[in-house]
């Protein structure tokens, strides 16, 4: 059990940093969605939600500490969402 | 049951918790597929779209976006708690996290009874009046908010066992790997709220 | 081979007997090479077998090779499916209008038909529409099937080029009748074309007279 | 060794559980793997007759025996069985329980009580398809792949056979995320990636596609319920859903479902041609990185099952692409498979008979997949019996045959009892003949343009309907020698003691006939790769022992 010894670290400040982090990333995406910044409103709102689970990601769900498996892992499921979704509006925005 | 005996023998942690890595990909892909139907019709209807999501509430939203991440963290705390060999303040965060659960559900609930009320549901006469673009933008808001809330009402009943499991020392300083598979769990919902929360309530 | 009646087949057949010459070739060294390896090297003519784990300019050989081919493969599908694609702009246009287990046929000046008349060498555009469910308008001859979906605007085109009756098949799975969705496309010259049409548009304004409402009925399905 | 007595074999193991209970309850991968063995060829049997039912229908033009409502359930009962109950799950579930943990030197899988769950949801999933025949209003009609809007609107038990399919897609992941933990997690010392057995990788690879397709059809599937249920406007045109976007979906995982059939079935041939070519595998990285590339490959061109249904033009052009590259993979093994049998010493065993008609057929299932690559072609001729007779080729006698080289390769090893040869060999021949004289007519009428799911057609397709009924007679015939010799087999074959009955050197023949409960007294230590002969000096074979 190589990597459990890393995840035994007890963080609670770094969790209520990022709980913080997270509230305010919140906030921010709420007002921002106030002001119309067009096709960039979307690209804003999804950025922000990247952000926010990359942090959930690494910090709560210990990502940074596991194996290097596990990061390939998520690597592999994103890259199948993200290039399904690329070839699915392959076909959808040239209609 | 006869294979318990070399599953104790083995007990691989680290194994576990890619299992459950796995299963929350598919978990993943479960409401992928719903965000593939989601981003292909709001490509398509756009202005619709954007009318329709006026009639959500930021504001509940917003406020159940916070309830979720704050549980996140309770959930997170129990683990390092149990980590730290601290068993009451570990069910403390657990029974924290269940009750920001229910507080979440309970939003929920009056957020989708307003909506019904005002004759805002799939085949109500109301809505099949509207243009194609805000039926399919309610018909994806329940589908969605519907499923991801069953998977908070699954997470409750998860960490409950998981508290249970806590009182009676099978999850310990020593093995709390189920524990932190329910933590996993809590957290995958947490995040594809995360991502529906903008792209229902804050279209304006 | 079956009948090429329409301008494009050639292109489409010319594609599929490429494809086919290259697969029969692979099959039959790969069949030829199985076959003349299970003699020379049985068990009783060969018992000392010899180990080799692979060869690297092998692997890249037969890598390239096939990725070259399907290359070329692909071009020909790709340019033979643009010419199917792209209607010249003074096509006679017809809407076709499928309905389980019916095609309905309408031309540009309001006339009907069950089975399908058109004139001989002239551009069809087809914009399909359905009515219920998938249903697939499919030519065998005209080598063209396009799915009629509701919902959607789906066209599709083509130069017949020989006189005679050909089959209109559904290609697509639309329930109990599925398989008597049949009908005929009736190719003409452009003289009998017109006589065909002129009787119709007789017919009809004989009909206009008696009911009124029969075009209304058609926009209404529309 | 005190392990005579601690050791016994799996089939007398006494657990917590004796007589049948100690197999449905039961955890250990090998009890599993013989319960997926029954089940499926419950399974096959029932898809069997309702093909063959099929095929008497289409004897004559007009009705033959039934009306087109009861035909029309027929080919969807056929598509469902088939698919999710016997092809799918097939390879992994009965021979990759079985031998996975074996082949890379555990004891078990890494969640054995996810496995039986597993097989639990399988057969719960299989007996739902069943039930809805006998319910009212009758077996789904829709043809496997559900198309929405007929979906939505046929009176049938459309959300019966739906739901199943929904189960046995769960069912289907939990051995995926096992598969792929038991990998990464139980290889026994030594057993470095490139050392693993070549059936291993491709199990590797379809374990992810099980885990990362499976769900998108798990959602569409739920999301026709939702439909037919709640009324809830999602793809159905009337309330502004696109009905392609369906078929998107839905094939999002269903094409790499194709694969999920294939891969394993890849893997067995890779497995056997090495053992009766006595010599090392030709190219093992290069089939091993093949099945990852087919994997990934395969789950990027979806959409060529759409070619006709109207996407943009830049969708067809990139999906034609993506699908004649993901030919390539493919080939690749062929050639390694070929470059194999040189210079070996070739005995040919019947499930070396049946792996290479698994070469045979899979080309030509293959080759005939690249024509509709295609653009231009596949417009003439998809939904045709063209269609039908290339993914049979592909997926009868790719992986059926697949299937029937693991039944006569591990079949001994796994009951301890030899069948008849004689018997084996007059089934491969029934069999092959069979499948060519059923299926290729289809070729030549679907390039004529001969729907498919068609009731009726017209008589200048007689003949060719003709002869393509007789082959399935010839066929069944093959299949009916097969399963009774190997049922015998199991009761009155001779008995079989020695370890290595063909001459592997995998790990399944390192150990006894048949397997001891633990697999392993001990865990092996792995020094070679998997297809090492021994320099091949020294003739290793037991041969005459076995005759």
């Amino acid at each position: 059990m190589e990597s459990s010894e890393l995840i035994h670290r007890p963080q609670y400040g770094k969790y209520i940093l990022v709980w913080i982090a997270l509230l305010m990333l919140t906030v921010i995406t709420v007002t921002v969605a106030g002001i119309n910044f067009g096709v960039l409103t979307l690209a804003t709102a999804l950025t922000v939600a990247s952000v926010k689970s990359y942090l959930v990601l690494t910090v709560f769900m210990h990502l940074k500490t596991e194996q290097t498996a596990f990061r390939i892992f998520v690597g592999v499921a994103l890259f199948f969402i993200i290039i399904s979704f690329v070839l699915l509006f392959a076909d959808y925005s040239f209609m | 049951m006869s294979n318990q005996e070399h599953a104790m023998a083995h007990r691989d942690d680290v194994g576990s918790r890619m299992g459950m890595w796995l299963f929350l990909f598919t978990e993943l892909l479960l409401f992928g597929g719903l965000f593939f139907l989601y981003s292909v019709y709001r490509f398509v209807n756009q202005e619709e779209f954007h009318i329709a999501a006026k009639e959500l509430d930021t504001i509940i939203g917003t406020f159940n976006t916070a309830i979720l991440l704050t549980s996140s963290l309770t959930m997170a705390m129990s683990i390092s708690a149990i980590q730290k060999n601290n068993k009451r303040l570990s069910i403390f965060f657990q029974l924290i996290t269940i009750l920001l659960g229910f507080g979440f559900m309970v939003n929920k609930y009056f957020e989708w009874t307003a909506k019904i009320n005002h004759g805002i549901f799939p085949g109500s006469e109301e809505l099949l009046n509207r243009g194609s673009g805000e039926i399919l933008f309610f018909g994806l808001y329940y589908v969605m908010t519907g499923l991801h809330g069953l998977h908070v009402l699954i997470g409750i009943f998860i960490i409950g066992t998981m508290t249970w499991f806590t009182s009676r020392d099978i999850i310990t300083k020593e093995s709390y790997v189920k524990l932190e598979a329910a933590g996993l769990y809590w957290h995958l919902v947490d995040i594809i709220w995360i991502f529906l929360f903008p792209l229902f309530y804050l279209i304006t | 081979m079956i009948a090429q009646s329409v301008n494009y087949a050639h292109s489409v057949d010319e594609a599929f007997l490429f494809i086919l010459i290259v697969s029969v070739f692979f099959l039959v060294l790969i069949t030829g090479l199985i076959i003349t390896f299970i003699i020379k090297y049985n068990r009783k003519k060969n018992p000392k077998p010899t180990n080799i784990h692979g060869n690297l300019p092998l692997e890249i050989l037969w890598t390239i090779i096939p990725t070259v081919l399907v290359l070329i493969m692909f071009w020909y599908g790709w340019t033979g499916y643009k010419e199917i694609t792209s209607p010249p702009d003074d096509s006679m246009e017809i809407d076709v209008t499928a309905q389980m287990w019916v095609w309905k046929f309408t031309y540009k000046n309001g006339i009907t038909s069950d089975s399908l008349y058109i004139p001989v060498n002239r551009p069809v555009k087809a914009h399909l529409t359905s009515l219920d469910v998938n249903h697939s308008f499919y030519i065998p001859e005209f080598r063209i099937k396009k799915d009629v979906i509701p919902g959607r605007k789906n066209f599709t085109w083509f130069i017949a080029d020989k006189v005679g009756k050909y089959q209109i098949l559904c290609a697509e799975y639309c329930g109990l009748n599925h398989s008597y969705m049949l009908n005929k496309v009736i190719v003409l010259t452009a003289d009998e074309f017109s006589i065909w049409m002129q009787e119709k548009l007789n017919e009809k304004n004989n009909q206009d007279t008696v009911s009124a409402d029969n075009i209304n009925n058609q926009s209404v399905a529309k | 060794m005190s392990s005579e007595t601690t050791h016994v074999s799996y089939l007398e193991y006494q657990g917590r559980y004796k007589g049948l209970r100690g197999w449905i309850f039961s955890t250990d991968h090998k009890r599993i793997g013989i319960m997926y063995l029954i089940a499926a060829t419950v399974f096959f049997a029932a898809g069997v007759v309702f093909g063959f039912l099929m095929r008497l229908e289409l004897l004559y033009p007009g009705k033959t025996i039934v009306s087109a409502q009861t035909y029309n359930t027929f080919f969807t009962l056929h598509g469902v069985i088939m698919i999710f109950l016997f092809v799918i799950p097939g390879l992994p579930a009965i021979f990759g329980n079985f031998f996975l943990p074996i082949l890379i030197g555990a004891k078990d899988v890494a969640f054995p009580r996810l496995n039986l769950l597993s097989w639990w949801l399988y057969v719960i999933g299989g007996a739902l398809v069943l039930l809805s025949i006998l319910l009212p209003g009758g077996p789904a009609d829709t043809g496997w792949t559900f198309y929405i809007p007929y979906s939505v609107r046929t009176g049938t038990n459309v959300i019966f056979t739906v739901f199943a399919a929904f189960i046995l897609g769960f069912s289907s992941i939990l051995t995926g995320i096992n598969f792929v933990t038991t990998i990464h997690r139980l290889r026994a010392p030594g057993m470095g990636w490139f050392k693993m057995p070549l059936f291993t990788w491709s199990l590797y690879a379809t374990a992810w596609i099980q885990v990362l397709a499976t769900p998108i059809i798990g959602i569409t599937l739920l999301l026709i319920v939702v439909e037919r249920v709640f009324g809830v406007g999602l793809f159905d045109p009337a309330l502004g859903g696109d009905p392609v976007l369906f078929q998107h979906l839905f094939w999002i995982y269903s094409h790499p479902a194709v694969y999920i059939m294939i891969l394993p079935a890849m893997g067995v041939v890779s497995e056997i041609i090495p053992v009766f070519a006595h010599r090392t595998i030709f190219g093992y990285k290069f089939i091993a990185f093949s099945s990852l590339a087919i994997a990934v490959f395969g789950s990027l061109v979806w959409a060529h099952h759409m070619f006709a249904a109207g996407m943009s033009d830049f969708g067809q052009f990139v999906f034609s692409l993506l699908t004649f590259l993901v030919a390539i993979p493919s080939a690749i093994k062929v050639f390694n498979w070929t470059a194999t049998l040189y210079k070996g010493s070739i005995s040919l065993e019947p499930p070396m008979a049946f792996a290479l008609a698994f070469i045979f057929l899979f080309s030509i299932g293959g080759l005939t997949g690249v024509m509709q690559g295609a653009l231009s072609v596949d417009i003439h001729i998809t939904d045709t019996s063209f269609i039908v007779a290339h993914f049979h080729y592909v997926m009868f006698g790719g992986t059926g045959f697949g299937v029937f080289a693991a039944l006569h390769y591990w079949l001994p090893k796994m009951f301890g009892r030899m069948y008849n040869k004689k018997a084996a060999y007059s089934a491969f021949w029934f069999l092959f003949i069979g499948f060519n004289v059923l299926y290729f007519p289809m070729f030549i009428m679907g390039w004529l343009g001969m729907p498919r799911r068609y009731y009726d057609y017209l008589p200048e397709y007689t003949i060719y309907h003709q002869i393509s009924t007789v082959g399935s007679w010839i066929l069944i015939t093959g299949l009916i020698i097969m399963f009774t010799n190997l049922y015998l087999s199991l009761k009155r074959g001779k008995k079989v003691t020695a370890r290595n009955i063909w001459g592997g050197e995998t790990l399944e023949w390192q150990i006894e006939t048949p397997p001891t409960y633990e697999n392993f007294e001990e865990i092996p230590l792995i020094t070679e790769g998997p297809y090492e002969y021994k320099d091949n000096d020294q003739d290793i074979l037991e041969e005459k022992e076995v005759v």
